[in-house]
């Protein structure tokens, strides 16, 4: 396994508001190896889901490149595209609105391997259960309807729904950010276990730096649509070079390692960087 | 924000353009012959013939599209048949008519139907508010002639307190407005309802009343300035459909508005004057649509940004 | 401060009657903060609007004692509706949705200066609101007054609405997740805030969170809630560092660390 | 176990109130609904003299007269026979109506709010086109052009309506698209026409779908409007509409020949919306 | 106007059904509108309540030579401004009536005279044949000033009638008309008269009951019906110059059964005129006993119209048509007479009980029912419709009705195909007979050969209904469905 699987060149995103152009996203590169995994950080609004809708094209970046085992994505139209959007898929962060209401845990998972050409209704059924299966929901799930999850399960079947398209590339965006730290916790367990058996490529998105341990090999921090840090994920956490990283992480509060420090001193160190 | 009112007013006038033209297509297309109709039945062909050629009609379609167009554009919408006068003043002497009429009923709507809204939303599904429903439906389902005779049969002959028909006392209005509104304070009232219930149950009003405002404030300056915006856009629509003429209000009261000239026209097969009926009216209501639109970014500051509110 | 003995909260749902809350108690003195964490659903929001009486009496049905400042609100609730907004605040769980979207913040804040205070001019209530803002560290608060809140950022917005809590002779705030949909970095700003003026205005707090590391950094003393019941109550340190109950264990072990 | 949930407490409380109001409004629509509709079904079956049957020796008899439940019209028709029988003609004319303007509303509403753009600017601009025209002329109009036949008359009221559901069907999309599992079939490599048809259609076609619902009052109105201004469908059909406009002349002397059928018409149009309104609050 | 809208003392208000959109006649004439036209403009002569001509503005009209009259105007007529009335505003009067396209009362006129001025109050009127009726068609000629006529309706303007406009609106249909006080004749009683237009009649019947309107004409037997025994309201009515017919297609080809006058009369027995009259339209109408309405100067009776429907049967038979073969459309404008789509109803069930099948066909005004009747948009057996005759005479009716030529048939300008030589010939006859005994002899004749063609399946004379505030009096309706307003008076 060598070699870049998804590389980001020069990334530019631009929404139209009113008459102004707003840069969302101002010249992101980066690249992520065959099972690798990458973590995108930063506050809300700099722009991290706007990239990882560019990645799967939902949005047409203003320029730059998206390049897919070589491939760019960035400026494929949409019939072309049509047959490699298999190939990197997401996981949404809202557990509650990514999953059609109306329809049952089946028919969801069953979508994208009709997509795949999989015609048999049967065959369908019994490769659904056996995705369910995987990310350890019970096959009593089949029939169910989104509403009658929990949010942790319906992130299950978000999953699974990703994982049917065979993709080589998994972008997760905020995916266990709406859960509850114990269910966060075990959709965490899940999704290195599916990179270990699997090989899958991460692209992990969050604001939480603890979650960005456990998952991501690298990090890339993000500020107002730049880039500010990029590096291997132990060494960016451990010693920030960027200021605006380091208010990151003394902002975060971790309940265990605060032993001893008084509030006032967390939030001064925190508050010195962000002011 | 002026960019935008004038685009959009260009692309409404493109509408009343395009809808005169459609209009100006299918009179003549319809069956019916002006000439028939003003001659009488007795005319020959060859006054037939002759009447036509008054009228211009025997020249080819496209002609006489060019010629209506290039006497619009000078402001000649041409001359009523049936009428023999200018077809504009005619629709515009109808005009006033038909706008207090509309200006009337839609006042008494929303003075009706917003409080009753209100009433239905803050008792919502109480045995009162559920026979409040009903009847509301029930005025929403009288067709407006069989509305209209009734009062006019209880009003006017069996308690004469109002007179029948017309426009000769400020009394004259009372029917008419009270037939029109019976139907538009019921559609009226169950958005409102509908509206405020969503408003009183979302969560600012709850914040709200956890630092004390009144339940008067709540549910006249919060849970109603909230609701405001789909219910002026009703009575907008409303309005703007009423301008087009209460045909059927106006027939059973004899009011003299565009409403019943136009019927008459078609009657009559006045190619002119219905053409100006609906340059008229279309124009009006495009511009009562116009203007509840620049009402709405005055109303809803989400709009004003030109930015959608939903993520 | 606040009394609360033997709270039940029954919620009269579509599904039936639900326990939200299932027979708490707990008290705060002036000063201190109190925090309740708990797994979604367990019960927090319900108890903080139990206590406000917030919870509309054709929804709920609330028993037990609750005594506010002297004050009993759940025999008289009309108590509790004189005591909200000016000794008694709540900051809601969003502060995206916790404002009247076609309300200018002026307006809106302004009002709440003016039900303390209805003598004041509509003048002197924008100054006192301006000054308002101006504490709670908003930027150039004269210009905020006239915009609206979908104008302004979450961390923005959640400050307005201390602001306004800062509008009363404040005794007792309840902060339902007052961080939760705010970033880290802002998340402290707000923390610090509410501290800073706990120490000026000596007011208690009763601060609801699912987050450890926030109750760990604000609070006095701990309620871990679980299905509407209490399962573990303690002083801070303790909760986090030697948690008895198997429940407390395992949501420590669940917060993913990035040392 | 204690509880401070007494009866009646629980009697009194919201979610009790929405169900009773739910129930009372579904029962009493249906109820409403049923008897109009089922007898106007059955009307072959049933033991009464034929629509068009006259008796001029028994011209206006009061209801109940000589077996006559509604009485009967100034040609010594059965009232109640015309009524039921025109009721399947105005019944029918109202269902092809609304489901013609259903469909198209839908379609244009949706595609208008999904694609945006130029369809949008079509769409909004036909929508608000059909607003500013006079609409009873426009009607009148296309029933001179086409002839006043069931499916002229049908596609004319449809023509009337379908910009309620389009406005509607597009506002609901333009929610419906921006959330995420729209996001997700796209994602998956559906076309843009799919994910319309497959997710976000059939997400919004409950709530249009009683819009369409309350229309059908509507159209039954329209179709008596239209009759009533001389452009029903031809005779012999005895429509609501025709019968009302036939009888008014005859309001104070002979109150049923208007009466009746106004009568049996609101009681339609109350079911068929109490019928709407409850199902609309279930959601 | 009071606080209910009942009309201020000394004045009264009318109702008309149409929108009067002048207040002259050289376009329509519609009947109601001819009270309040003749309230304000005059003509020669009048049509009278016996239906002879009498002198109005014409002291003399007399025939001095076969084809030449003598006027001599009423020295003392006066326009409202105090003018006087002229030869030459008679002569500009002709002259606009004829220029105007597609006037009604011009068709009525074989030829146009010419006035030959004499003095200002003096003139003849020529014409190239002998116009023996022309002292009946002058009285549908309103003179006007010369210099304020023209070759289009006038809609205001002055006039030498009783009233003078005070405020003309056509397009809302009210007209204000105040006594004129430079009247020639005796002064009008009521002071003020408002006209309005209240098109649907149910609305017109509440106004009148509510007492904001005192006259409502031309009323629909059902609306009699429900004021028939109100205290203030009383109801005159008068039998009219106008019949109203079940019109035979006669654009059939030879061989179709309605071409046979024989199916014709057969089809006649199916009809139950009597219950048709009686009950449909409540005794509002009188089932012809000719081919024009009875009151009209010259009109005879040639037979009744019976109902046998077995004779209706066998005589189908005897013609070799069985009745179930026959399928026949009928055509009308809503509104052609009260209660039209009743009346159809009823024949067409009529028919059915003799086998024979029908199906209608309604327009709406404006429609291309002229089309139709033209033969030029469908085909169709019978046509319900009516013709009025507003010079009162029998010889007009058969002329416009029965006088088709194969000439004018080849532009469609035929009562519905109706040609028939050996009618023409008679009609012709007449026209040119100045002696008035010869004349009626020859009419009398004209009018049985039309009944023996069997042109109608059922025709009737209505009643011209009328329901007035009985604080009006003095209102005495005439045959032409109009009234003398300068005879009314206002009590209360
Ligand atoms: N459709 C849009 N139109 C205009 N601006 C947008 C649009 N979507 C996002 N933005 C803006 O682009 C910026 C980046 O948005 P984005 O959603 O990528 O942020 P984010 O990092 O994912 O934030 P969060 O953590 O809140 O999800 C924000 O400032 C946002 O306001
Ligand atoms: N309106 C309601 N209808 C039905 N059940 C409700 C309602 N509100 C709350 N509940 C139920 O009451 C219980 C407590 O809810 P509550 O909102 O207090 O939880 P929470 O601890 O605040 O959760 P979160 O962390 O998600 O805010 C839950 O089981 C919830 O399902
Ligand atoms: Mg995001
Ligand atoms: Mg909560």
């Amino acid at each position: 396994m060598s070699g870049a699987l998804l590389e980001v060149r020069d990334l530019v995103v631009e929404y139209a508001t009113g008459r102004e152009r707003f840069r969302a996203v101002d010249g992101v590169s980066f690249s992520v190896n065959r099972g690798g995994s990458l973590a995108v950080v930063g506050e809300s609004g700099c722009g991290k889901s706007t990239i990882a809708r560019s990645l799967v094209r939902l949005l047409t970046p203003t320029s730059g490149e998206v390049l897919l085992d070589g491939q760019d994505l960035a400026r494929m139209n949409e019939r072309r595209l049509r047959p490699i959007r298999s190939r990197i898929q997401m996981v949404f962060q809202d557990p509650y609105g990514s999953l059609d209401p109306r329809m049952t845990a089946a028919e969801i998972v069953g979508e994208p391997l009709k997509l795949r050409g999989v015609r048999s209704g049967a065959e369908r059924e019994r490769e659904a259960a056996g995705l369910l299966d995987r990310v350890g929901l019970p096959s009593s799930a089949l029939g169910r309807r989104p509403a009658e999850f929990s949010g942790g399960q319906r992130q299950r079947i978000g999953i699974a729904r990703a994982l049917a398209s065979r993709p080589e590339v998994l972008v997760c965006d905020e995916a266990t950010s709406a859960l509850d730290v114990s269910v966060q916790a075990q959709v965490l367990a899940l999704l290195n276990e599916l990179r270990r058996e699997s090989g899958l490529t991460y692209v992990f998105i969050s604001h939480n730096l603890g979650v960005v341990r456990e998952i991501s090999d690298e990090v890339l921090v993000m500020r107002a649509g730049r880039m500010v840090e990029h590096g291997p994920t132990g060494e960016v956490l451990a010693e920030p070079r960027e200021p605006y990283t380091r208010a990151l992480r003394a902002a975060a509060l971790d309940p265990t390692t605060m032993r001893g420090r008084k509030p006032r001193d967390v939030l001064a160190a925190a508050k010195g960087v962000t002011r | 924000m002026i960019g935008y009112a004038v685009r959009r007013l260009g692309q409404s006038v493109l509408t009343v353009f395009l809808t005169v033209s459609t209009v100006f297509v299918l009179i003549r297309l319809a069956p019916g012959d002006p000439a028939a109709a003003f001659a009488g039945p007795l005319a020959t062909t060859e006054d037939l013939a002759k009447v036509r050629q008054m009228f211009g009609l025997e020249e080819p379609l496209i002609t006489q599209y060019g010629l209506f167009i290039k006497n619009l554009l000078t402001g000649d919408f041409g001359t009523s048949y049936s009428f023999q006068a200018p077809a504009l003043d005619v629709v515009m002497g109808r005009m006033p008519y038909t706008i207090t009429l509309a200006a009337s009923a839609i006042l008494v709507t929303a003075l009706v139907a917003i409080p009753l809204g209100v009433w239905m939303a803050r008792r919502a599904d109480t045995r009162r508010e559920l026979a409040a429903n009903v009847l509301t439906i029930a005025g929403q389902s009288m067709p407006e002639f069989w509305t209209g005779v009734m009062l006019l049969t209880l009003f006017a002959v069996v308690v004469p307190v109002l007179p029948a028909s017309g426009f000769a006392t400020w009394g004259g209005l009372v029917l008419p407005t009270v037939t029109v509104a019976v139907l538009q304070i019921a559609l009226i009232s169950r958005l409102v309802r509908r509206e405020m219930c969503a408003n009183l149950a979302a969560p600012y009003l709850t914040v709200a009343r956890s630092r004390g405002v009144s339940s008067f404030g709540l549910t006249w300056r919060y849970a109603m300035a909230n609701s405001a915006i789909p219910v002026l856009t009703a009575l907008g629509t409303r309005f703007a459909a009423m301008v087009n003429g209460v045909v059927v209000v106006e027939v059973v009261f004899a009011w003299p508005g565009v409403g019943s000239l136009v019927v008459r026209a078609l009657e009559t097969r006045d190619y002119p004057l219905i053409q100006a009926t609906v340059l008229v009216t279309a124009a009006a209501a495009v511009l009562v649509q116009f203007l509840v639109d620049l009402a709405y970014s005055v109303l809803d500051p989400r709009i004003r940004l030109g930015k959608a509110v939903s993520r | 401060m606040l009394d609360v003995t033997d709270l039940r909260v029954e919620l009269m749902t579509e599904r039936g009657v639900v326990k939200a809350v299932d027979g708490v108690s707990f008290s705060i003195e002036s000063g201190e903060t109190v925090t309740i964490i708990g797994e979604s659903g367990s019960g927090k929001s319900t108890t903080a609007m139990g206590v406000l009486r917030l919870l509309p009496d054709d929804e709920a049905a609330v028993s037990g004692k609750i005594v506010i400042d002297g004050h009993d609100v759940v025999g008289n609730p009309r108590a509790a509706a004189r005591l909200r907004g000016d000794k008694v605040v709540l900051i809601p769980q969003d502060p995206m949705t916790a404002l009247s979207p076609v309300h200018t913040i002026g307006g809106q804040l302004g009002e709440a200066v003016r039900l303390r205070d209805p003598s004041l001019s509509r003048k002197a209530a924008a100054d006192r609101a301006a000054d308002l803002l101006g504490q709670v560290g908003i930027p150039d608060p004269r210009r905020q007054l006239g915009r609206h809140p979908h104008q302004l950022s979450g961390g923005m917005l959640q400050r307005v609405l201390i602001a306004i809590a800062l509008a009363g002779r404040l005794r007792l705030l309840v902060a339902d997740e007052p961080t939760s949909a705010l970033d880290v970095t802002v998340q402290a700003a707000i923390l610090d805030l509410l501290l800073r003026l706990q120490e000026e205005t000596g007011m208690g707090i009763l601060m609801i969170t699912h987050d450890l590391g926030v109750a760990r950094l604000v609070s006095d003393r701990v309620h871990v809630m679980k299905d509407g019941r209490f399962v573990e109550s303690g002083e801070v340190e303790q909760i986090v560092d030697e948690p008895r109950e198997d429940y407390t264990r395992s949501l420590l072990s669940a917060v993913p660390r990035f040392r | 176990m204690t509880t401070a949930v007494t009866p009646a407490l629980l009697a009194g409380a919201a979610v009790t109130r929405r169900r009773r109001g739910r129930k009372l409004k579904l029962w009493a629509g249906s109820v409403c609904t049923a008897i109009v509709v089922l007898p106007v079904a059955l009307a072959n079956l049933l033991p009464i003299p034929g629509p068009d049957q006259q008796d001029l020796g028994s011209r206006r008899l009061a209801p109940l007269t000589d077996g006559h439940l509604f009485g009967t019209d100034q040609l010594g028709r059965d009232l109640l026979a015309r009524v039921l029988h025109g009721g399947q003609v105005s019944l029918l004319i109202g269902v092809l109506a609304v489901l013609v303007s259903g469909i198209v509303g839908i379609l244009a509403g949706s595609a208008a709010g999904y694609f945006g753009g130029w369809v949008d600017a079509v769409v909004s601009r036909l929508l608000e086109a059909q607003l500013s025209l006079p609409l009873l002329m426009m009607l009148l109009l296309v029933v001179a052009l086409f002839g006043a036949s069931v499916p002229v008359i049908t596609m004319v009221i449809a023509l009337a309506q379908w910009p309620e559901v389009a406005r509607i069907a597009r506002s609901l999309v333009l929610v419906e698209r921006e959330k995420p599992y729209v996001d997700a079939a796209r994602m998956l490599g559906l076309r843009r026409a799919g994910v319309l048809a497959v997710h976000v259609i059939p997400n919004i076609i409950r709530r249009a779908g009683l819009v369409v619902l309350l229309l059908l009052a509507q159209a039954v109105l329209l179709e008596s409007a239209l009759s009533y201004l001389g452009a029903g469908p031809q005779r012999p059909f005895a429509t609501w509409g025709r019968i009302i406009s036939d009888g008014q002349d005859y309001v104070t002397t002979s109150w049923w020949l208007v009466t009746l059928p106004g009568l049996v018409i609101v009681l339609l149009v109350v079911g068929v919306n109490l019928v709407g309104d409850a199902l609309y609050e279930r959601r | 106007a009071g606080p209910t809208g009942s009309p201020a003392p000394g004045s009264m208000v009318l109702a008309l059904n149409r929108s009067l959109v002048s207040l002259d006649n050289k376009l329509n004439q519609f009947e109601a509108a001819v009270t309040v036209q003749r309230g304000v403009r005059q003509a020669l002569t009048r049509i009278g309540p016996e239906l002879t001509p009498q002198p109005v503005l014409a002291e003399r009209f007399e025939l001095t030579s076969p084809t030449e009259w003598t006027v001599r105007l009423r020295p003392a007529a006066r326009y409202s401004d105090g003018s006087p009335v002229t030869a030459r505003d008679v002569a500009t009067a002709l002259e606009m009536y004829r220029k105007v396209n597609g006037s009604f009362i011009a068709s009525f006129f074989p030829e146009w005279p010419e006035v030959i001025e004499q003095d200002q109050l003096t003139f003849r009127l020529r014409t190239g044949k002998p116009l023996p009726i022309l002292d009946y068609l002058m009285a549908n000629i309103l003179i006007t000033p010369s210099g304020a006529n023209q070759a289009a309706e006038l809609q205001s303007g002055i006039g030498s009638g009783p009233y003078a406009v005070m405020s003309a609106d056509r397009g809302t249909g009210v007209y204000t008309l105040r006594a004129n006080p430079a009247y020639w004749g005796p002064k009008p009683r009521v002071d003020t008269v408002h006209v309005r237009f209240i098109q649907e009649e149910s609305s017109r019947v509440v106004a009148l009951r509510s007492g904001e309107i005192d006259v409502i004409d031309t009323i629909s037997p059902d609306s009699a019906e429900q004021l028939r025994n109100l205290p203030d309201v009383a109801l005159t009515s008068s039998v009219g110059t106008r019949i109203n017919q079940l019109f035979f297609n006669f654009r059939k080809p030879a061989g179709h059964p309605l071409a046979d006058a024989r199916v014709r009369r057969a089809l006649t027995f199916a009809v139950d005129g009597r219950t048709l009259a009686e009950d449909v339209l409540q005794g509002t109408v009188i089932p012809a006993e000719g081919v024009v309405s009875h009151i009209l100067a010259g009109a005879v009776k040639t037979g009744r119209y019976a109902y046998d429907p077995d004779m209706a049967g066998r005589l189908l038979t005897e013609a070799g048509v069985r009745p179930g073969d026959l399928d026949l459309k009928i055509i009308w404008e809503s509104g052609e007479f009260p209660s039209d789509a009743l009346l159809m109803e009823g024949v067409q069930e009529m028919l059915r009980r003799i086998g024979v099948r029908c199906t209608l066909q309604q327009f709406e005004p404006g429609g291309d029912i002229s089309k139709w009747r033209q033969g030029r948009a469908g085909d169709w057996d019978i046509l319900g419709n009516g013709f009025s005759v507003p010079t009162g005479l029998a010889f007009s009716a058969l002329q416009g009705m029965y006088g088709g030529t194969a000439e004018r048939e080849k532009t469609r300008d035929t009562y519905h195909g109706y040609v028939q030589p050996q009618v023409v010939k008679l009609l012709e006859s007449a026209a040119e007979e100045v002696d008035a005994r010869a004349r009626a002899s020859v009419v009398a004749q004209a009018q049985q050969a039309v009944w023996d063609t069997w042109p109608c399946l059922w025709a009737f004379i209505p009643r011209s209904l009328l329901a007035h505030r009985k604080r009006v009096s003095g209102l005495s309706l005439e045959p032409t469905n109009s009234y003398d307003l300068a005879s009314l008076r206002l009590d209360g």
